[in-house]
């Protein structure tokens, strides 16, 4: 049996007092589409960064392939394929949407520390952008700067760049937030059109999206997994319902 | 028409210009004029401007134009190019001016480059005139009050044991050297030697005054720059209670620069001092000076040995003009100016015709109450004193290499 | 014994430097806290009030405490007209203008200064009651030491009380922890700001005439200290009134220390520790961790 | 079935992305002012000589500040550790050829930009600020300690720097010599920070400037980065301080110190940062009006230069640049509507 893609075990992580993640088993196999839920404040983001490297666990370990990647740094877990988008957009504002992708794409295939020639020239980074952005249907949008475009539009951005990255493991945090309504099938989508190996866990509340995307479902409550399983198995229970679904019928 | 009209507006102008050229004589002042150094640029400039104003019969038939440039800070990048800039663009036909050593160190190159008299006014590095050959100094050198302090303070205050506390720059480090070598020469011993920070702002002193209350000496010998420095170190002796310690401050006449001294108040009595100038001196000529100051620039004013600079510098500078009839030419005006001599507000002067340095008198005083205001009390008093660095060929201050 | 009045002397020294030091930065930490400002004008501020007070003293014969009161006052509505008029123009600027409108400002204030009254230092004269030495009991100290100290002591419990016990202090506190948060609670974040600010200033005019005594008082006095200012803002954290005192009061009394016993060191020890200290504790000592 | 791969180079985004990095019209016109400045005022070339040194400085400074984003207000211990280089060697004897010297001083200066790059650029924002102001504060105040290598506070005058090419003295009076020495430094270093701006390299650090947390994100090597560019930085800083002790063939404690460093981020700032010509606007526009007024006003300048300040700081978001390019941007918007 092969290892799974990626797999926490007992991952905690304490802010003072407050256990932001507490005892997280978690596996993400290759080529699944998992999304992960949970009310607010339930740890989820946290979770997003401990598995990317942003914030180090209190205790615990992150295995990818079997390989612990506990101790590895943030730059170095996205060159082993784990990349991620950000809850709220985090692009760079006064650039063009090309160089946005381009600076991901430029760093994956190790054209960034290069210093002698135009960046433009690196014909082979502008033009996989270009089919990055073509994915998510931004070329018409390619030389705009960021600040100019809507925010829905951003979000696609952040896709872009997140695919431009080479994941083996892509974590989307919360994808389709703020993305008007008419435009979130774009996002849906490029979801939808990902290569099958990759794993892709999705965070989100947008039960319509979870639910059309998601092969298994993991909830989180108060820092810690409180249910996995196949959608239907989520949807049916009724605690998780207790605890999650009702709670946002209420709110 | 027109074109005649110009013709002959250009000519009268063209005429107005020779007929300018052959009275005027144009004189590059290189001040700091604003920064920390713009006090000290206002007294020599002032002293200059007095001098001009009050030997005005003197000065004809020549006219004597300042042209003034800031030099901002002690950089020697602005007095540079100021000084730069005066010789090629204005063509001025003497330098003046350089409160700020470093700035006459940077300057020298230039000076000696441009073949014009420089007249230093204030700048009080010992071996600056060693630069270059046309330097000329109507000031002081460190040397000057260091060192004839050190002997009188063995022979005239019998102390036995001194503190030196100085500004960690050049002119301290200066003042430490000679004040130490003749006091040691004499008999005294400097037991503590404390660098009291930099020059560019003033510090606390209490630590440095604490330190030195300390080690209970005779004397607690204090360089400071001029300015606010010395009120600072006047209130800390006082507030202190050195004085009670029975601890005498002492130290070249920066710490009790006129322009400070009545604001310190009776803290600064009991302070004494070595210097060429102050303005209690008792002389017709500093009579004649003080009394113009303070009529030309308000009562509340007085000249101190910045504007007594400023003040030779300029008589030196008409001394000149006349000598050579207003044609200013380098080598013929350091003829003239070698061994001459003033009868400046500070008492006899000359320049050193070897050296190019200031030949003065030097005066022992001590600060004393009188009408309810601190004058100066002049106790003791060397004639003709030399910079005894230059005289003495210490380090920098040998003769340069031919 | 003597040792004993050695440390004494040394703490009372270094605490009543550390005192100016504190009076003068408070402001400059709290609005920078407060309003993300980047306010090099602050050491101008406290110039120009040295200035108000001094020119009291000489020109109407006001005694040192009310021409205080006075420079505290006029020092905090001039500052309080420029705060609405030119400041609050920047709030959204970058730091970066922010630091060239305030350096701008400061080169308008020393000229102006220079010019209207001149370049020299200008004398404070202490009324004769805070002149000379007072005997503390175990050893004699400079009295005017040891009323800065009290002073400080005074001010720094008057603003710890208003901060911590205030609806507008809390309303400060709440606004330096999260600007956003504060203004969706309805607190009138551009009238806090000019409040703050022209406290801030009227602190700094307080200092400069306090700070007189040790630090001179002349036209470049805006810049002369602005990096020990800004040096006891960093330490002590953005925004932190306690932070800013402890800091001031560490600051002044290692500085103070190793002046004394290691004289030839210059400045360096001061700008060495604060390396360390920034290393150690980036947020400053008493800062939080902002995110 | 795949589709047929699209041609995306003919696509306009990646064309002027392929097109950004040429030279626009108008580059060309500072070097013919630097250059019809000479032949013009032969009179005033020690002061565009300091001009030129200082617009190399505010290069050096926009790499890090306006690239980088990194806020440092300590850049002249890099111009002042190149400027000692060149003064020490050549006072002591030990090395005075002008072309060399810039290149031993730009190691020197590398060596201590990386050193305190490596230990400082964990930091940001003031705390950032105020260790580079302490670390330069640090080297002014060893160079004024090590008084005998150094001259301390008076500086090494007369520096014996030997004539260019073996063949142009360096005269103090009349700095043609100089003036164009400098202006070739100025302009191999300046064609080396643009092609490093245009380069991924430069990209990269324009996206630390814009978003950090993206650049870890995307596996940047974000504090390597960061220190390499300071490193390259403090290299080009350092061979203006050693153009500067060269053609002044003088070096003292001025060159270490607050007063410079604080200058050239207001002129930076003044110009425009992240622009690359925002150095040249800011140094002229500071450096004319400071120099000219303060002939005029010796003791009043610094009024009208600090009006200029708050009212270019209150006006023109981003320097006099943005002036220009709100003005361009409005002429655009109004040409196509």
């Amino acid at each position: 049996m092969t290892a799974p893609l990626l797999e926490t075990r007992a991952l905690s992580r304490n802010f003072g007092a407050l256990a932001a993640a507490r005892d997280i088993d978690f596996t993400l196999e290759a080529g699944a589409r998992h999304a992960l839920i949970g009310p607010n404040g339930a740890g989820k983001t946290t979770f997003v960064n401990l598995l990317t490297g942003v914030i180090t666990p209190t205790s615990g370990t992150i295995l990818m392939k079997g390989r612990d990647i506990t101790a590895v740094a943030q730059a170095e877990r996205v060159k082993l394929g784990i990349a991620r988008t950000f809850q709220i957009n985090r692009l760079f504002r006064r650039l063009s949407v090309l160089e946005n992708v381009y600076i991901a794409v430029a760093e994956r295939v190790g054209a960034a520390p290069s210093m002698f020639s135009p960046a433009g020239t690196r014909r082979d980074v502008v033009e996989e952008s270009m089919r990055l952005l073509e994915t998510v249907r931004l070329t018409g949008d390619a030389s705009r700067r960021i600040s100019e475009l809507p925010y829905g539009r951003q979000r696609l951005v952040e896709l872009a760049i997140a695919l431009g990255l080479g994941p083996e493991v892509l974590l989307l945090d919360e994808p389709a937030a703020g993305v008007p309504s008419a435009e979130s099938h774009i996002i849906l989508d490029a979801i939808d059109g990902l290569p099958r190996d990759i794993g892709v866990l999705i965070i989100d509340h947008d039960m319509d999206l979870v639910f059309r995307f998601a092969e298994r479902i993991t909830v989180m409550v108060s820092g810690a997994v409180f249910a996995t399983g196949s959608p239907r198995e989520i949807g049916a229970d009724a605690s998780v319902r207790a605890v999650y679904l009702g709670q946002r019928a209420h709110g | 028409m027109i074109k005649r009209i110009i013709a002959v507006v250009a000519g009268a102008l063209a005429l107005g210009v020779a007929s300018a050229q052959a009275q005027e004589v144009k004189v590059g002042v290189n001040l700091p004029y604003t920064g920390i150094g713009a006090e000290f640029a206002q007294l020599v400039d002032r002293g200059m401007e007095l001098y001009l104003k009050l030997n005005a019969d003197r000065v004809k038939p020549y006219k004597i134009t300042l042209i003034r440039r800031d030099v901002k800070d002690p950089s020697g990048a602005n007095a540079k190019i100021a000084v730069q800039e005066l010789l090629t663009q204005d063509n001025v036909d003497i330098l003046a001016g350089w409160i700020y050593s470093p700035n006459a160190i940077a300057s020298a190159p230039i000076v000696t480059a441009g073949k014009k008299l420089a007249v230093i006014m204030n700048a009080g590095t010992a071996h600056i005139t060693n630069l270059s050959p046309y330097y000329v100094r109507t000031s002081f050198s460190m040397w000057h009050a260091g060192y004839a302090l050190g002997e009188a303070s063995a022979k005239i205050l019998n102390a036995k044991t001194a503190v030196v506390g100085y500004t960690d720059f050049p002119p301290g480090k200066d003042s430490l050297a000679a004040f130490k070598r003749s006091f040691e020469a004499n008999g005294g011993k400097v037991i503590d030697e404390i660098p009291m920070g930099g020059a560019g702002a003033v510090p606390d002193f209490t630590p440095f005054f604490q330190r030195a209350k300390d080690k209970k000496p005779d004397l607690f010998f204090v360089f400071v720059p001029a300015g606010d420095h010395a009120a600072a170190v006047v209130k800390t002796y006082a507030a202190l209670g050195m004085r009670e310690a029975g601890i005498k401050l002492i130290g070249p006449g920066d710490i009790t620069q006129d322009t400070k001294l009545q604001a310190m108040g009776s803290a600064a009595v009991g302070l004494i001092t070595m210097h060429h100038y102050h303005a209690d001196l008792d002389n017709p000529e500093n009579k004649r000076f003080v009394e113009a100051w303070k009529k030309e620039y308000g009562a509340a004013t007085t000249p101190d040995f910045m504007a007594v600079g400023g003040y030779d510098g300029m008589a030196a500078i008409v001394h000149v003009v006349h000598a050579l009839k207003g044609k200013i030419e380098v080598d013929a005006a350091l003829e003239a100016l070698k061994g001459w001599k003033f009868a400046s507000p500070r008492g006899p002067i000359t320049i050193d015709p070897v050296t190019r340095d200031i030949v003065m008198n030097e005066y022992l005083s001590e600060a004393v109450m009188k009408d309810g205001r601190v004058y100066q009390k002049v106790i003791g008093k060397i004639d003709g004193v030399k910079d005894a660095c230059k005289e003495q060929k210490i380090g920098p201050c040998a003769p340069p290499a031919k | 014994m003597i040792f004993g009045a050695d440390v004494a002397s040394m703490l009372l020294g270094g605490v009543a430097a550390g005192m100016v030091l504190f009076i003068v930065s408070v402001g400059l930490s709290v609005t920078m806290g407060l309003m993300g400002f980047v306010n090099l004008a602050h050491g101008g501020f406290a110039m120009l009030g040295g200035y108000a007070i001094a020119q009291a003293m000489k020109l109407w014969g006001v005694g040192f405490v009310p021409a205080l009161v006075f420079g505290f006052v006029i020092t905090a509505l001039a500052s309080a007209v420029l705060e609405r008029l030119l400041y609050a123009r920047l709030y959204r600027a970058s730091e970066l203008d922010q630091v060239l409108f305030t350096i701008g400002l400061v080169f308008m204030m020393i000229a102006s200064v220079t010019l209207l009254v001149g370049p020299e230092n200008q004398p404070l004269r202490l009324p004769a009651l805070l002149q000379g030495q007072v005997n503390l009991g175990f050893t004699h100290y400079r009295t005017y030491s040891v009323v800065l100290i009290v002073v400080g002591i005074v001010i720094v419990s008057g603003l710890w009380l208003v901060f911590e016990r205030t609806r507008i202090g809390a309303q400060i506190r709440a606004a330096v922890d999260n600007r956003r948060m504060a203004e969706s609670l309805g607190i009138n974040i551009g009238r806090l700001f000019t409040l703050t600010f022209a406290f801030g200033s009227g602190m700094a005019a307080l200092g400069g005439g306090l700070g007189a005594e040790f630090l001179g008082l002349d036209p470049q006095y805006a810049l002369k200290y602005l990096v020990y200012f800004l040096i006891v803002v960093a330490v002590g954290g953005l925004g932190r009134v306690t932070g800013v005192f402890y800091a001031a009061l560490l600051i002044g009394v290692l500085d103070f220390t190793l002046k004394k016993y290691v004289p030839q060191g210059g400045t360096a020890f001061i700008y060495a520790l604060t390396i360390l200290l920034l290393l150690w504790r980036p947020q400053g000592l008493f800062g939080t961790k902002t995110t | 079935m795949t589709p047929a791969p699209v041609d995306w180079s003919e696509h306009p985004a990646a064309a002027a992305m392929a097109r950004r990095h040429r030279l626009r019209a108008w580059e060309p016109i500072p070097w013919v002012a630097a250059l019809a400045f000479y032949f013009l005022f032969p009179k005033y070339l020690g002061f565009g000589t300091e001009l030129l040194i200082t617009v190399l400085f505010a290069i050096s400074l926009d790499l890090v500040l306006g690239y980088a984003g990194i806020v440092t207000l300590g850049q002249a211990a890099f111009f002042g550790a190149g400027a000692y280089t060149v003064g020490m060697l050549a006072k002591r004897g030990i090395w005075n050829e002008p072309i060399t010297g810039l290149i031993l001083a730009a190691l020197v200066a590398a060596a201590v930009g990386l050193g305190s790059g490596l230990v400082l650029l964990r930091t940001q924002g003031l705390t950032l600020l105020m260790l580079t102001l302490c670390t330069m504060a640090l080297l002014e105040e060893a160079a004024n300690l090590a008084h005998d290598y150094t001259g301390g506070f008076d500086g090494l005058d007369s520096l014996p720097i030997a004539p260019l090419l073996g063949r142009f003295e360096f005269n103090p009076l009349y700095p043609t010599t100089q003036y164009l020495y400098v202006l070739a430094v100025l302009f191999v270093c300046f064609v080396f920070v643009r092609t490093l701006i245009y380069s991924p390299f430069g990209q990269s650090l324009t996206g630390i400037r814009e978003n950090t947390l993206r650049m870890h994100a995307v596996g940047a090597p974000v504090r390597r980065r960061l220190v390499l560019c300071y490193a390259l930085s403090a290299a080009i800083a350092g061979v203006a301080g050693g153009v500067w002790a060269q053609a002044n063939a003088y070096v003292n404690l001025g060159t270490l110190g607050l007063d410079r460093a604080a200058t050239v981020l207001i002129i930076l700032v003044l110009g425009g940062y992240g622009r690359l010509y925002g150095a040249f606007v800011g140094a002229v526009a500071y450096m004319a009006l400071s120099h000219f007024l303060s002939k005029i006003y010796p003791t009043a300048w610094q009024l009208g230069l600090g009006l200029l300040l708050v009212v270019i700081a209150l006006f023109a978001r981003n320097g006099i640049l943005g002036i220009a390019e709100a003005a361009a941007h409005r002429l655009r918007t109004r040409a196509t509507p």
